[in-house]
């Protein structure tokens, strides 16, 4: 395809595509098979048209924009604009719609009710189509547009089981929040455009609109807005709840694509949108980014039911993306261009690399849920030998999260790293300090999220089966292994040649104003152009030493006499059972005994004896973690307006002699002030 | 900063034999320390060469493996030591270079650790067996704990010569000649520290005993034997080595030869050895002196770390 | 002979045969049929006035401009659904052996002088005849009101009928004050009280009895238009009314109401300047929002919701208009149109589902109707998310240009609660059509399980209905937009 | 006695009844209160149709003394027999609280009165202050009394009052607009009426404050 051809028609034509394949799969929602594969190729085939547009964007460095539809009767013009920082998230949206499709091909017929499948097919085409239209909306209103409509198809989505209470409330909780976040959005964006006279982003984001005041506050109005989406602690609730709740494929897309939505408004308004950023705002999203972080992956580790724990860890990474930005922000407040360019490329890369493996991750867990019919760590156990490939593909996955080297994982923190020492390194006077200390906890978060996915791994897929429903699990079909072996394969990709990645991201960073990429990388490496060459990497290369050292380790042990022998584990004078095996919630014990003060666990041991106390029948424990902010923000918050809702039902008692009383006092008091005024 | 292919080869023999001597002198240290543990309690010890006996039985030996394990558990302690071998080449130990220093610095030899640890933790959970998990989820812990002091400690040192690779940072230090400053001692004790804990020595963890309720990572190990066993013994045999030659590096450089003049890598490998050996008379000071901690007491230990190396950070710039 | 007359005339003999006996399937098509002329020439009225003609009657008591044919258009329409979907509704209540011949007779001869009363209110440029006409919607809904004859829809009767006739006697008080304010300058006769003649000699108007003639007018119009603290009557009376005649209440006397408060407005305009009148619009608008918010967050019932849903509309037209600007006062009539397509879905949906479990109330019609009335259930969620004003539909550009113009406006205060205020709106329906709509499916055994929805009449006119407004959102004829924007000529001022 | 001082004086007379019947418990007595009202409006019609030579205010006089001051009255009445209730007027508020506010709300209506052209002096201005005052009378009067009959007799207070306006303050309303306005009035009691008898046969009572089923 011509590439002007495809910049000029390539979105609108991707919007038709998705249009017509939710008309076609509506008609045809009868037909369960034929309306799943229209839903399904059209997404796929829409996808690719984006990817295209965004590639072409990045590589030729010039946005391409048009206008999608104007609004005949209120004259609205919904226009739309591919900018190098939208095409990188675009791109990223393609990276993992389209294996989810694929995957989504098999999976919907196993896991989704029949008389849905058409819904949820146009539902996803819609979302997906939505978060493209967020990405490259060029106006307010398009803007708003498309974020309601990506916020209506995801709550669709999450209630699809609407059956259980839990999926409600969470669809609920994820509407209601996100509705709230719209609103701040709307306040600012108003305010924005009403100062600078036009509702277009490229006037309205110059970022010499406003002043003052009036400019932090309709930072925060933004910010809020942002945080919502991007899953930022203490406005994350809805996404544990949320994420789970809709099919898995489907979750992959939230938990990978659309937090970045967040992310993306961060970038677009937070951080280039509003002039050089105030110092507090960089504080503020470095800060909330740290705590995130590390209340994400906290909460992620106690987890038992597997999707929850993975939603919980991408409220870590979001945290980290904004970490990085804040760190960015920081360095444009003192004017610090490399630095702001370094670690605006650090948060963006993370985008990218988190988008493969949570979707990776995602998407191997809806295999496990389907294989397994459960989402609890402690009904798996030896799923490895039941499903080999998606064991591997999910090891993969795991030790790219735990930012291990030679996985992409380890870059983005890498580069976030740099982009922290180098700010202590440059910056002045006393605020330098955050930088080492977010490093630090920065390092405590990977750590424990390397803690928390080797319980993952260790508990689901090794060892003992735990359940019947473990021992029974069987291996998805090849439609659902392949996108996740190209996820996998993507992965180690990116981790062995990051410079790929962030050649991409030149003509971004080059796009974006206080920014200026300089020869930040080089070939197969990283480097850092920094006053002092702080350091590099080569993953490639150091790829091979340890396949050295592996060749030595293997010669080293293969030189045995002796034929390998296969016993029993030992357990401890019983016979071995599922029972004996170390459970998850053991495994996180005692991370759970060291962050108490976190957590605030509750315990109760109640040991039931028949015949004397000595002889103890059985022993129940349960134990739980507080939800914090449930308990302490946001239910007395809602508690409070329905009380004053309540409150105010005595206006309405009833009672026709009151609402007489109302107009009279309204008559009295209007003639009264006709008379002051007259 | 791409190596050509002349220099990547020569890199790359450089690594292989920086490798090879680690590789043969660990085993030497860990019986070394073991010996002056033994003779402070006025025993008699093992012979200097005990570490090579065992490792060579182990080697001869079958390998008895769980019916339960899959190809994770065979696969951890390979991981685990090309891990550790590989991670030998981002240190630099006789030249004042990291031979493999073009690939990466102190983070890359972070996460490779990290890496080991991972599969290492990960394969012990293979065998279904209790202690596996204990000892995975135990060490797994305290490795998350540690990780945030021993950033915080190596920020110190790498912002002091305002570079993250180690090659330079030596090479820095060493241009800068003998200097001192009070951060360094903060900086060093928070890093001794976390190497006792990473190490797993007393007070964090007791190598010598098998105790159910106190053993961190013999539990990880229990169901290896033969090669597999032998593996992980040397590759964390190695690891201590690496550990304490990164303490030398960063805070006693000195006598490191600079090129490859046969004389001053004598002098440097003299050099080395005997700063390691201080270090390691220190560990076993430690050890002999200490009673192992509680688990949940290692936090305590930790944060005091942690707090040093802030100390330093703040005494140092600010 | 003139349209305007036809116009009034169609569905005065309707109601009038339609009040007398006769068979019922006759009754039927003469309601149905009638509405129908009488849409017809609704429309022809608009294109003679698009033509460019101002038609007229009486001596310009009755006269059409663009504001009055935009509302005649919309009343027209919804008299259309209505009759439409009252014939399907009475039959189902005939298969329940509910209706006895008084409700026959009074259905099919007060559904057509209702459209009539509207219509005269539409299109009278007297503010006499204004006055009058209201009176008329207000004794016809009342009968409407007492439908069903029950305790409740007697309490909702009377409450309607007090408040609407002090309402209506604050009305006249205004009217008179009015008049008063001209002190002769706007001549004799019947003529004197014409709209255009005080447009005319607005300079020479006394101001402070026009301020006080205009204070009680508000007060008065703005009791049937339902803007709070006036609006106590609206969810008794939406509960009880049968559903065709809850939508002309909330569609063909809410746009009636806003008619007269708008002819008021530019009668204050023009001679005290817009700010007088419009800050008291504005503030009775924030009001109806502020006060309808909680009470749909806590709601129990259907009906009522939709009430409420009604005077937070309302409340967002009046700070539409008291805004100011062209903006505004565009964006206040695009939102009539709108609101005007999308509530009688609504009300058709919410109607079926009342009727099918006997009970609008939330408890007995228990959660997951999706299970039980797909379609019903569909339209409703549709229906809610138009109302709530979600993209893609048409009230959410409505919204938008209100809220822009409000941003931009001497008002970004007032504005910013507005938002808010819309925010928590949309969450409390969500949060009540959620739980209606899903859940779990009812156990078979249970006693309250409803009839089966069939697809009848009065379901294809929800339908239409529904297509209408989905359509409507994207592409709004040319010819209505047409008169929105005549509409909102007249409201700045112009012919 | 010249004709300006007889205005003042059925005005004074109106606002008269009109504390009267707050002040009154008995429901007959209620009801010719408001007839004498009526009566009395209908004098000030004719006054001033006889002094500015309006005739068409003839009309009116009669219009409103024919419906307000007989039909009206009798029409309440046959309705109080045939329903057979109590006679007695049960208020929230007690006869002199009620009278304090009525005060207050006389000062409210002749304070505002004095905005007009004619400002605070000469007969238009007692008829305006009378008017105001009685229309929020009536109001209050609606607020405090429970019976649905006392409710309608106050809402016809009210219209009194606007129509004391209108022919105090106006050169005259046209005449159709004054019929249709006259026939809605009457069509409206009549309403009310039958809304009344509908209501007392359901409730046996014609206490509105019981009906308060409708709430929230």
């Amino acid at each position: 395809m011509n590439a002007f051809l495809l910049m000029d028609v390539g979105v609108p034509a991707a919007v038709v595509i998705r249009l017509v394949a939710v008309a076609v799969t509506l008609v045809l929602a009868r037909r369960v098979t034929a309306s799943r594969y229209v839903a399904l190729g059209g997404s796929i085939l829409a996808s690719i048209l984006t990817v295209a547009v965004a590639i072409s964007v990045l590589i030729g460095g010039s946005s391409a924009d048009g206008l999608l539809f104007r609004h005949s009767a209120s004259g609205i013009a919904l226009s739309y604009s591919v900018t190098p920082l939208s095409a990188w998230f675009l791109m990223v949206l393609g990276l993992i719609a389209i294996p989810t499709a694929i995957y989504s091909m098999a999976y919907f017929a196993h896991s989704v009710a029949p008389a849905r499948t058409a819904f949820v097919g146009s539902a996803f085409n819609v979302m997906l189509g939505a978060v493209e239209l967020v990405f490259t909306a060029s106006d307010v209103i398009m803007f708003l547009f498309a974020w309601e409509l990506m916020t209506l198809a995801t709550a669709t989505l999450v209630a699809t089981e609407h059956e259980q209470r839990t999926s409600r409330r969470a669809a609920y909780l994820y509407l209601v929040m996100s509705h709230v976040g719209t609103g701040c959005l709307l306040g600012g964006f108003l305010v924005l455009s009403a100062a600078a006279g036009s509702a277009s982003f490229p006037s309205m984001l110059a970022g010499n609109v406003l002043h003052g005041l009036t400019r932090d506050g309709v930072f925060l109005l933004f910010f809020l807005g942002f945080a919502v989406k991007a899953g930022i602690v203490p406005f994350h609730v809805w996404l544990p709840e949320a994420h789970p709740a809709a099919p898995s494929s489907v979750s992959a897309l939230m938990s990978s694509v659309l937090i970045t939505a967040g992310v993306y408004g961060l970038f677009r308004v937070c951080a280039f949108g509003l002039g050089v950023p105030a110092l507090g705002w960089g504080l503020t999203l470095s800060a909330l980014g740290t705590v995130s972080a590390i209340m994400g992956v906290l909460y992620a580790l106690t987890q038992t039911d597997l999707k929850r724990l993975l939603a919980y860890s991408t409220i870590e990474n979001a945290g980290i993306m904004a970490l990085g930005l804040g760190a960015s922000m920081l360095a444009m407040t003192d004017s610090h261009p490399a630095l702001a360019t370094l670690a605006a490329a650090a948060s963006l890369a993370h985008v990218l690399n988190h988008a493969v493996f949570k979707g990776l991750l995602f998407l191997g867990a809806g295999s496990v849920v389907m294989g397994t019919g459960t989402r609890q760590l402690e009904q798996f156990g030896g799923l490895l030998r039941r499903m080999p490939w998606t064991g591997l593909f999910f090891l993969v996955g795991s030790m790219s999260i735990a930012g291990l080297p030679l996985l992409n994982g380890f870059i983005s923190e890498w580069l976030t790293f740099q982009a922290l020492l180098l700010g202590f390194h440059t910056t002045p006077g006393f605020s330098r300090l955050n930088y080492p200390l977010s490093g630090a906890l920065l390092a405590l978060t990977s750590a424990l999220a390397a803690a928390c996915f080797v319980k993952v791994f260790g508990i689901s897929f090794l060892a003992l089966p735990r359940s019947p429903a473990a021992a029974e699990a069987h291996e998805s079909p090849r439609a659902m292994l392949a996108p996740q072996a190209f996820l996998a394969a993507s992965c180690v990709g990116l981790g062995l040649f990051p410079g790929v990645v962030l050649n991409g991201l030149s003509s971004v960073l080059a796009s974006l104003p206080g920014l200026q990429p300089s020869s930040l990388m080089s070939w197969g490496g990283l480097e850092m152009a920094s006053p002092s060459q702080f350091d590099h990497v080569i993953p490639a290369m150091f790829g091979m030493a340890l396949l050295g050292g592996l060749l030595a380790a293997g010669l080293l042990s293969t030189r045995t006499r002796f034929a390998i022998r296969r016993e029993p584990t030992w357990g401890c004078g019983g016979e071995l059972s599922a029972r004996t095996e170390y459970t998850a919630s053991a495994f996180s014990k005692p991370l759970v005994m060291v962050f108490q003060a976190i957590y605030r666990p509750t315990r109760q041991v109640e040991t039931l004896a028949q015949v004397s106390p000595y002889f103890t029948q059985e022993v129940r424990y349960r134990s739980e973690m507080e939800p914090t902010f449930e308990r302490y923000v946001y239910g007395p918050l809602l508690r409070a307006v329905l009380g004053v809702a309540n409150g105010m039902k005595v206006l309405q008692a009833g009672s026709l002699h009151a609402y007489i009383g109302y107009v009279l006092a309204l008559a009295v008091g209007l003639m009264l002030l006709v008379w002051w005024r007259g | 900063m791409i190596p050509t292919i002349l220099e990547g080869v020569r890199a790359f023999g450089l690594a292989i034999l920086q490798a090879v001597l680690m590789l043969t002198l660990a085993p030497l240290l860990k019986t070394l320390i073991k010996m002056m543990k033994a003779r402070l309690q006025n025993r008699q010890g093992p012979p200097l060469l005990q570490g090579y006996y065992d490792l060579a039985k182990l080697f001869r030996k079958e390998a008895v493996r769980s019916e339960t394990a899959s190809w994770v558990f065979v696969a951890g302690p390979r991981v685990y030591f090309a891990a550790a071998v590989s991670a030998t080449a981002l240190i630099p130990v006789l030249i004042s270079a990291a031979p493999l220093e073009v690939a990466g610095g102190i983070l890359l030899l972070v996460g490779t650790l990290a890496l080991g640890r991972f599969a290492l933790a990960t394969a012990a959970l293979d065998t279904g067996s209790a202690f596996g998990g204990m000892g995975s989820s135990r060490d797994m812990t305290i490795a998350a704990l540690a990780e945030p002091a021993l950033m915080l400690g190596l920020f110190t040192s790498a912002l002091a010569a305002g570079t993250l690779n180690l090659g330079a940072l030596v090479r820095h230090a060493l241009a800068q000649g003998v200097t001192f400053h009070p951060s360094d001692v903060l900086a060093f004790a928070g890093l001794f520290i976390i190497v006792i804990a990473e190490t797993g020595r007393v007070p964090v963890d007791n190598p010598a005993t098998h105790l159910e309720l106190t053993m961190i990572h013999e539990a990880m190990l229990l169901e290896y034997s033969g090669p597999d066993l032998a593996l992980v013994e040397w590759a964390s045999a190695v690891k201590e080595l690496l550990y304490l030659t990164l303490l030398v590096d960063l805070f006693m450089p000195f006598g490191m030869a600079t090129g490859t003049a046969p004389l001053a890598l004598v002098v440097s490998l003299l050099a080395w050895a005997f700063k390691v050996f201080v270090l390691a008379i220190a560990v076993t000071a430690t050890e002999s002196m200490n009673a192992k901690l509680r688990l949940f007491r290692v936090p305590e230990l930790v944060s005091i770390s942690l707090g040093l190396a802030f100390l330093a950070l703040t005494i140092r710039f600010l | 002979m003139n349209l305007l007359l036809w116009a009034l005339g169609v569905p005065l003999v309707t109601a009038a045969v339609g009040g007398l006996g006769g068979p019922r399937r006759f009754k039927e098509i003469t309601m149905v049929g009638g509405l129908l002329t009488t849409f017809a020439l609704c429309i022809a009225i608009a294109f003679e006035f698009l033509g460019g003609a101002i038609p007229s009657a009486f001596d310009e008591a009755l006269r059409v401009d663009g504001l009055s044919a935009l509302v005649l258009v919309l009343c027209g329409f919804v008299g259309l659904l209505s009759a439409c979907y009252g014939v399907g509704y009475l039959r189902r209540n005939e298969e329940r052996k509910l209706v006895t011949p008084r409700m026959r007779r009074e259905f099919y001869g007060l559904i057509p002088a209702y459209v009539f009363a509207m219509l005269l209110v539409a299109m009278s440029n007297n503010l006499g005849i204004l006055w009058i006409a209201v009176e008329l919607t207000t004794l016809a809904s009342v009968f409407l009101i007492t439908f069903h004859d029950t305790g409740t829809s007697l309490e909702a009767g009377w409450k309607f009928l007090v408040l609407g006739s002090l309402g209506l006697a604050f009305a006249l008080l205004g009217t008179v004050l009015l008049y008063a304010a001209g002190q002769g300058h706007l001549g004799e006769g019947m003529a004197a009280l014409n709209w255009t003649r005080f447009i005319e000699s607005a300079s020479k108007l006394h101001p402070f009895t026009l301020r006080l003639g205009v204070v009680f007018a508000l007060i008065g119009y703005g009791t049937k238009a339902g803007l709070a603290p006036m609006h106590t009557w609206k969810p008794d009376a939406y509960r009880e009314a049968p559903s065709p005649a809850g939508v002309l209440m909330a569609v063909g006397m809410l746009n009636g109401a806003l008619y007269c408060l708008l002819r008021i407005h530019l009668i204050s305009a023009a001679a005290l300047g817009p700010t007088f009148s419009g800050d008291l619009l504005l503030g009775l608008g924030l009001l109806s929002v502020l006060i309808a918010t909680p009470f749909i967050l806590i709601q129990w019932n259907l009906k009522r919701l939709l009430a409420y849903s009604s005077i937070e509309h309302v409340g967002i037209m009046a700070i539409g208009i008291g805004l100011g600007g062209e903006a505004g006062a565009f964006g206040a009539l695009l939102h009539m149109t709108y609101h005007s397509l999308a509530k009688p879905v609504a009300f058709f949906s919410a109607g079926t589902l009342a009727q099918l479990h006997s009970s609008s109330n939330f408890d007995r019609i228990g959660s997951g109707t999706f299970s039980r009335a797909p379609v019903a259930s569909g339209l409703l969620v549709l229906a809610t998310l138009m109302v709530t004003g979600s993209p893609p539909f048409g009230l959410f550009f409505s919204e938008m240009i209100i809220l822009r113009a409000g941003f931009s406006g001497p008002h970004p205060a007032v504005t910013a609660v507005f938002l808010a205020a819309l925010v928590i709106l949309f969450c409390g329906f969500a949060f009540q059509i959620g739980g209606l709509v899903l859940g779990p499916p009812r156990d078979p055994n249970d006693r309250r399980v409803p009839r089966p929805e069939q697809l009848d009449i009065s379901m294809a006119t929800a339908l239409v209905a529904a297509v209408l407004a989905m359509v409507s959102a994207f592409y709004l004829p040319a010819w209505l937009l047409a008169l929105v924007r005549a509409a909102t000529r007249v409201v700045m001022g112009g012919a | 006695m010249n004709t300006s001082d007889l205005l003042i004086l059925c005005a004074a007379g109106m606002l008269v009844t009109g504390y009267l019947m707050v002040g009154q418990k008995a429901l007959f007595t209620t009801i010719r209160l408001f007839g004498i009202q009526s009566l009395l409006l209908g004098v000030v019609a004719a006054t001033i149709a006889v002094t500015e030579s309006r005739h068409e205010l003839f009309l009116t006089a009669g219009i409103t003394v024919a419906m307000k001051a007989v039909l009206i009255p009798w029409f309440l009445m046959r309705i109080i027999d045939r329903i057979g209730i109590n006679r007695e007027i049960e208020p929230f508020l007690n006869v002199p609280v009620s009278l304090l506010v009525c005060l207050g709300l006389t000062v409210v209506g002749y304070r505002v009165s004095t905005g007009f052209p004619e400002g605070a002096q000469g007969v238009r201005h007692h008829l305006i202050g009378v008017a105001l005052s009685m229309l929020l009378i009536g109001m209050f009067l609606m607020v405090t009394r429970k019976k649905a009959i006392t409710q309608i007799l106050a809402l016809l207070t009210v219209e009194n009052a606007v129509f004391l306006v209108a022919v105090g303050v106006t050169p005259g309303m046209p005449l159709v607009v004054e019929l249709g306005v006259a026939f809605d009035v009457i069509v409206a009691v009549l309403v009310l009426g039958v809304l009344v008898q509908r209501l007392v046969a359901r409730f046996e009572s014609m206490d509105v404050s019981r009906l308060s089923q409708l709430k929230g």
